[in-house]
């Protein structure tokens, strides 16, 4: 092939795709940074694996007119660092793919005539300036100067991503960088490729940031001052956030010897008046589920990031899945009441985090925030994170002498005091205890503190947050998702362009809204989407509302949908 | 006797009598009344097992949590709030068995907590298994044929993690052991205090009269700054020596390093997050 | 009251009550004994407080003409060793109860005309003999006299129980023993007491043994040669047995530092050919769980006892409880087959712990059994344990070169190897792998591996235990319970003598036996009985059958239910 | 180069280019070849993190399990089978941090493997967090101000321990620690070889550079066999030592305390349960 230009489209789909190790995280940091600066709406989203050095990896920057928020298959410029990533991503490339590549490199034995490709000396021009490193940056100008990106603005966005290197690292970059942009540039002019993309000035001043970054940022606003935890992928970059604010804000960063250290302290935390968080994985939380129990036990709140990805074990480190719902939904032995939120968005994200610290120190119960790699890994524009004042609602009281713990109560909230506010003692314990919170073996108190516990149910019901209907009313095809899936499947909707068909997606997971089963009840048909194998919340929404789904379209395969995927997969089950 | 700060009234204690446990009560009590510590401002943290209950048995403020996890709750209740005289109690299964991963790495961290081990050389609250503790040989329904390992000796690994503070005491003196809890709550930084601790129940060969055949105090000369004294003498002392064993006044306490702290001692609860700090961040959000 | 002779019965409830430490377990071990030995049905069960010395536990020996497995509200016989005893069980005595006690301890003032009481001076004859220590055996004899226990036979089981100790102590507690038996045998001689039970003589030569035993035995003849475990009742037990059989049976007893040492042990042990166990209970499983995944990704058989005590968190744990079913059933984290099994019956126990290690061999999957405190704690006779021959079915392979641990196959069941067995090498990964067993990021590869391990739920189906239906099959009312409350619904049942109502049995909870539904959908009334607070297994049938129960009786306060108490719960639900 | 026993012929290494690792790698197939050991009767067992990948590049009998957890298993596979030879490999962070438990008790244990942690002082596979071994100062993303604990001293806590063989080597010189791991393996007891490994990718500070400046072997007429001489270098010494600690062979052996192999070796795969006897033990419960 040989026609090398692209349809002038408004939407394009950039993908990256190389080894760990050859800077193509530096590469979507700078461009998702520099192309929101110059009023494009982006999206950002990277699959990779769980090595520092080699494999192949790929990042996709959808650069659009209007906002997106979404994977999809489509690739419309893919520059691969090397030959393996044309097999990599191989099955996504397609007759208007344009491929800007290093021929020499790619296609050794010449063989590019399936493509449609554009050469790029990159490796020339980066030895040129000082060496393979630089390879990086000259693609970095390209994609920059291909959507005429602020040469300008470019330049400081490289003096600023290099702070801290010596400035002859600066200043090759910068010329890494120019080189590439000049490069585009001139296929531009020459009408060898070229994009439609409409700049928004107000998206310039928009908030750009990732899920890591917004669970983060909820979290602050919920008042949080302590964090323990132990690295996991994808958990940590909450982590790696609170620790790069932790003297801002005053907050406790403590990375403890393993999760179970972890999970206690936290729950130590809260008893003396911090307001305590954990961001976790996987096989970590499953770690820490002797001390869920325990905070069932105390009536301790506390907050629980549930970074997913795929099980069982250690499973794919680096890759997404929605596979740990059931996982939170039963941990801890015995049986007590929990909240489980699941953000769609970016604003979700900031918004449940934050409102995750309130819900657990009203009910003194655990609450999941339960994401995933796909979410955390995610960037994109919004226009404002949502929250107007930081409003952390404190629920504990000031202590007097007569103050017992568990005060046997109606709606099974008794007072929480702090230990040295007051002049009360505050005795918790993870046997059965009296109101005092001391050991009991009064049997009829022990169904009596059951009851109680189990009591909050209901408020907590009343206070979950309802799903929220996208579409008409008037639905005969009802699609629910729930946490990451929102925005593709949203988008796939609009695709779509089926009046009949609604989607209902889930902030809240459990408790379920009581509204539940009459949105699904209006429906012809139910199909749910979710990532995992078994369909665990369809099975929840059996178990809760007794309704059946009608389809499960399940994917497990570490990789978030698409939004082609989406559209593919419901047309075959919905008519 | 005249009721103390830290004495409950009339409950139900649940240990055996003659428990050595019992001892170590009075001596905690003690201690605590005598180094002037309020009632509200102590938190006593506990795993399970009889020497976990402990804390049920004083007047004040009590996390009873988890089997061998009482250190890292401690720490945390500490950071949380500096101002809290904090403990952690618990037995020889609790704190070096299910806990021994966080018994090493706070000492390495080094919170300004005190953590007391009632040492019975038994599980005594499950009824009598080996502990980590236990003397080789000793014979359980679970150690058939008696146990072969040999014994975590945590004062020798306290050492060798260059700890802050390392004593041990025996439950059967009184004085001597208040005195080195004293010691221990006063120090600054991580302080452990190994209580040996007859179980008349379970352990019939570690008794009381054992313990005094076996255990003897360092002299009064002996320095506890030497290092390796003390690691000579946790390993090589034909008795079990009692007395602290180790002091290292130099190690950074935990909170110290912690950012709430850098500027202002205002526990955790008091605070309240700076909004405009908050809507600060995100607007950087905004920019490059 | 003074009316203190007894109707002739014959199905005696005697209960026994003191504090932890006077010695109560003896009187309960040489009584069950030499009560069967001397032809009677016997059934014992405990309920004691988490505590070495003091508070209040009970023992109740049930002596009956025919066979018992059930606890009675109903006390006929008390013998209190204190006077907290009669407040500890005072619900219980109603005006035919006569108690057997040391009135000036247990009424100093006299205040014994609302009871039927036989005064006897256990503590004089005690000191008599020897000191207080000896009142329990006292106690034993009043007991084995008043149910005509041939003399001889009852100095022999003195004698044995108390081999190990001097001969002195050995002769006082004869002594004490014979003078309780004659103070008996005068009482009933004076017709001031009388029982009709009658005896045996082949139920002197059955099998008596508690539910600890059973699945010990049940584990041996598995093939258990391997059981790591951290002390935790009221699973120990278990570890106890296998112990003091560990000699003669060449078994790997090792009490490990932690729940998870001892769980990663097990899966090291069955990888190198081993077949091996862990017990456990409440939080120590919930430390467990990311090793449970780890045998769902190795594909490890593993067995799991797992004895269920009140939750959350420490709770009770000295008491019974069918908690932690949910807690099985979603333990680990990811998607994973697994088989839950919940005995019934002492014979259940040793046939379901035989059958995990087959079952856990055979689909390399975990296996559990679930029991609880009652079931550990419960002694009765039985004729035989219902196993003829082992039977310990080993599924390994010698392997070759060419040997692939994970070979894909249609059923998801892979040749197992053993390191060191043949020429081939076996590698299992926690991570997710290629048929190798190395680790892959072929994400084709990780779908076909996800449908490979599921896959085997299909089998495993076909596989399952059915439930027991007891009663009639044309039932109207269906009652519905699992586990360890077999023998109680099953008396109730019986007293009940409805013949509308029938009584379905599951022994195995996961997976369901297809025929389930089937049996629910032929009741007009489904009732649901289980020990916890919220109906777990009935959200079980919901959830994989769909089917909704009618009724659900739960009890949560730490005792097992009673015949009493099934029956007036029963009567409130159904007409 | 001719292919070893151990070699896996082609394999994608998910290694950094320039990584200890592949020196460990090296040293340790050499090692295994020279002893004679043969793969299918070797097991190595190995946790999560980059070091953890190690047994994938061997061909041999591999068990990766848990993070933290290889020791247990490794000890369980050793029980199961004592024919085998059986090693557990992984990182600081691994063997020390989320291990740390396992690891002190394995000590006391005494099960006949090998356990060789590489000591890249970071936590490379989450991309460079502290680790217990990392030094006081070290910035990371999460220990934004540096580490301010003191590092994890393993050697020290081995020999407190009384472990029956300590051993430290360095990645950069192959055959010395071909050599350690030869004497760790041939040793029977528990071994530990900590092999100190740059990270090119997340440690900038402890380099090949630094680790050739700051380590040193002990000199050749060094008694390994005494416990204080070895704790004083496991502490003191200016540099970090190389070479074995300590050994001390007298302890028994987990293996040789077990019910199964007092009469005979067979492993228990190889073994049937004894019908006879079981029924025995059945029956026994019909009797008094
Ligand atoms: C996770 C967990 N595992 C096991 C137990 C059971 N358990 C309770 S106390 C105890 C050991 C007690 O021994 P120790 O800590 O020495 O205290 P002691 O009773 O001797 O004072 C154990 C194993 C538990 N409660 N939780
Ligand atoms: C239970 C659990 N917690 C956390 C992780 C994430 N994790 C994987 S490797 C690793 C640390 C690796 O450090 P180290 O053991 O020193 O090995 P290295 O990569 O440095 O060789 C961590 C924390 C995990 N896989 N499992
Ligand atoms: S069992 Fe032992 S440790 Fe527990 S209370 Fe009794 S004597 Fe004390
Ligand atoms: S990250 Fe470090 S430890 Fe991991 S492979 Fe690269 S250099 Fe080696
Ligand atoms: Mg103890
Ligand atoms: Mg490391």
């Amino acid at each position: 092939m040989s026609h090398s230009s692209v349809e002038k489209k408004d939407d394009v789909s950039v993908v990256l795709c190389g080894e760990a190790g050859q800077g193509i995280q530096t590469v979507e940091q700078i461009l998702t940074k520099v192309l929101k600066f110059s009023g494009y709406n982006i999206f950002g989203t990277k699959e990779y694996m769980s090595r520092v050095r080699g494999g192949s990896n790929s990042t996709q920057i959808r650069v659009s007119s209007r906002r997106v928020s979404s994977p999809v298959d489509r690739i419309d410029i893919l520059i691969p660092f090397d030959r393996k990533a044309l097999e990599h991503v191989g099955r996504r490339i397609h007759e208007d793919t344009v491929i800007i590549g290093e021929m020499k490199e790619l296609f050794p034995d010449g063989d590019d005539k399936a493509f449609n490709c554009i050469d790029i000396h990159y490796s020339d021009i980066a030895s040129d300036v000082g060496g393979a490193i630089y390879i990086n940056t000259v693609a970095t100008g390209v994609i920059a100067g291909l959507f005429s990106v602020d040469r300008r603005q470019f330049d400081d966005m490289i003096e600023t991503f290099f702070t801290g290197s010596s400035q002859s690292i600066i200043d090759k970059n910068k010329e890494a960088g120019g080189r590439g942009y000049d490069a585009a540039r001139t296929l531009v002019d020459a009408g060898r490729i070229g994009v439609d993309v409409t700049a928004h000035p107000d998206v310039a001043g928009e908030i750009l940031m990732n899920g890591a970054d917004a669970v983060g940022i909820g979290a602050i606003a919920g008042g949080c001052n302590f964090v323990a935890s132990y690295p996991m992928s994808p958990s940590t970059a909450v982590l790696v956030f609170l620790a790069a604010h932790a003297d801002e804000f005053g907050i406790v960063v403590e990375q403890a010897e393993d999760e179970i250290a972890a999970m206690n302290m936290t729950l130590g935390a809260w008893y003396a008046g911090a307001r305590a968080m954990v961001t976790t994985s996987g096989g970590g939380f499953a770690l820490m589920e002797e001390a869920v129990g325990l905070a069932g036990m105390l009536e301790s709140p506390v907050v629980i990031h549930l970074a997913q990805r795929p099980g069982p074990a250690t499973g794919l480190p680096t890759r997404t899945e929605q596979g740990d719902l059931q996982l939170a939904l039963y941990s801890g032995h015995g049986e007590f009441p929990r909240i489980i939120m699941a953000p769609g968005s970016l604003e979700d994200a900031v918004h449940l985090s934050h409102r995750a610290f309130n819900a657990a120190d009203k009910f003194q119960v655990p609450v999941f925030i339960l994401t995933d790699q796909y979410l955390m890994d995610s960037y994109y524009n919004i226009p404002s994170v949502g929250i107007s004042d930081t409003g952390a609602i404190h629920c504990f009281i000031e202590t007097d002498e007569s103050y017992k713990r568990y005060v046997l109560s109606e709606n099974g909230v008794s007072p929480r005091g702090i230990p040295g506010f007051g002049t009360g003692l505050v005795s918790v314990d993870s046997d059965e205890h009296d109101e005092e919170g001391h050991i009991t073996e009064d049997l009829d108190l022990r169904v009596a503190m059951a009851d109680k516990r189990l009591a909050k149910m209901t408020e907590m019901e009343k206070d979950a947050l309802p799903p929220e209907l996208i579409g008409k009313d008037d639905y005969s095809v009802l699609i629910v998702g729930w946490g990451s899936t929102y925005h593709v499947i949203k988008e796939a909707l609009t695709m779509m362009n089926r009046d009949d068909v609604s989607f209902l997606h889930f902030k809240q997971v459990y408790p379920l809204h009581p509204l539940t089963a009459d949105y699904l009840k209006k429906a012809r048909s139910v199909v749910v989407i979710e990532g995992n194998a078994t369909g665990q919340f369809a099975n929840l929404i059996k178990l809760r509302t007794g309704y059946d789904v009608h389809h499960r379209i399940l994917k497990y395969n570490g990789l978030q949908y698409t939004v082609e995927e989406v559209t593919d997969r419901l047309s075959e089950v919905i008519e | 006797m005249k009721k103390g700060p830290f004495d409950m009234g009339q409950i139900d204690i649940a240990w055996c009598p003659g428990c050595g446990n019992f001892g170590i009560l009075t001596a905690l009590k003690g201690a605590l009344t005598e180094l002037g510590v309020r009632p509200e401002k102590l938190v006593i943290a506990s795993g399970i097992g009889q020497a976990a209950k402990t804390p049920h048995y004083v007047r004040t403020n009590v996390f009873n949590g988890l089997h061998g996890r009482a250190v890292p709750a401690a720490t945390a209740i500490k950071a949380a709030n500096p101002g809290l005289t904090v403990i952690a109690e618990g037995g020889d299964g609790d704190m070096y068995g299910e806990g021994g991963n966080h018994f090493i790495h706070a000492i390495r961290r080094n919170p300004d907590i005190t953590v007391i081990v009632h040492n019975n050389m038994v599980y005594a609250l499950t009824k009598g298994q080996a502990s980590p503790t236990s003397s080789i040989g000793f014979k359980t329904p679970v150690q058939v044929r008696g146990v072969t390992e040999e014994p975590f000796n945590a004062i020798a690994v306290s050492v060798a993690l260059n700890a802050s503070f390392v004593a041990r005491a025996f439950a059967g003196d009184h004085d001597q052991t208040k005195d080195i809890i004293k010691k221990a709550v006063s120090h600054r930084g991580f302080a452990l205090v190994e209580i040996l601790q007859p179980c008349v129940s379970f352990n019939k060969v570690n008794t009381y009269q054992w313990f005094k055949e076996n255990t003897a105090y360092h002299e009064a000369s002996y320095d506890p700054s030497d290092r390796f004294a003390a690691f000579k003498r946790a390993t090589e002392a034909e008795k079990m020596l009692l007395g602290i064993f180790y002091v290292n006044p130099d190690k950074p306490c935990f909170e110290d390093t912690l950012p709430p702290y850098y500027k202002e001692t205002t526990p955790l609860f008091k605070r309240r997050i700076d909004g405009e700090k908050l809507f600060g961040l995100i607007d950087s959000r905004r920019r490059v």
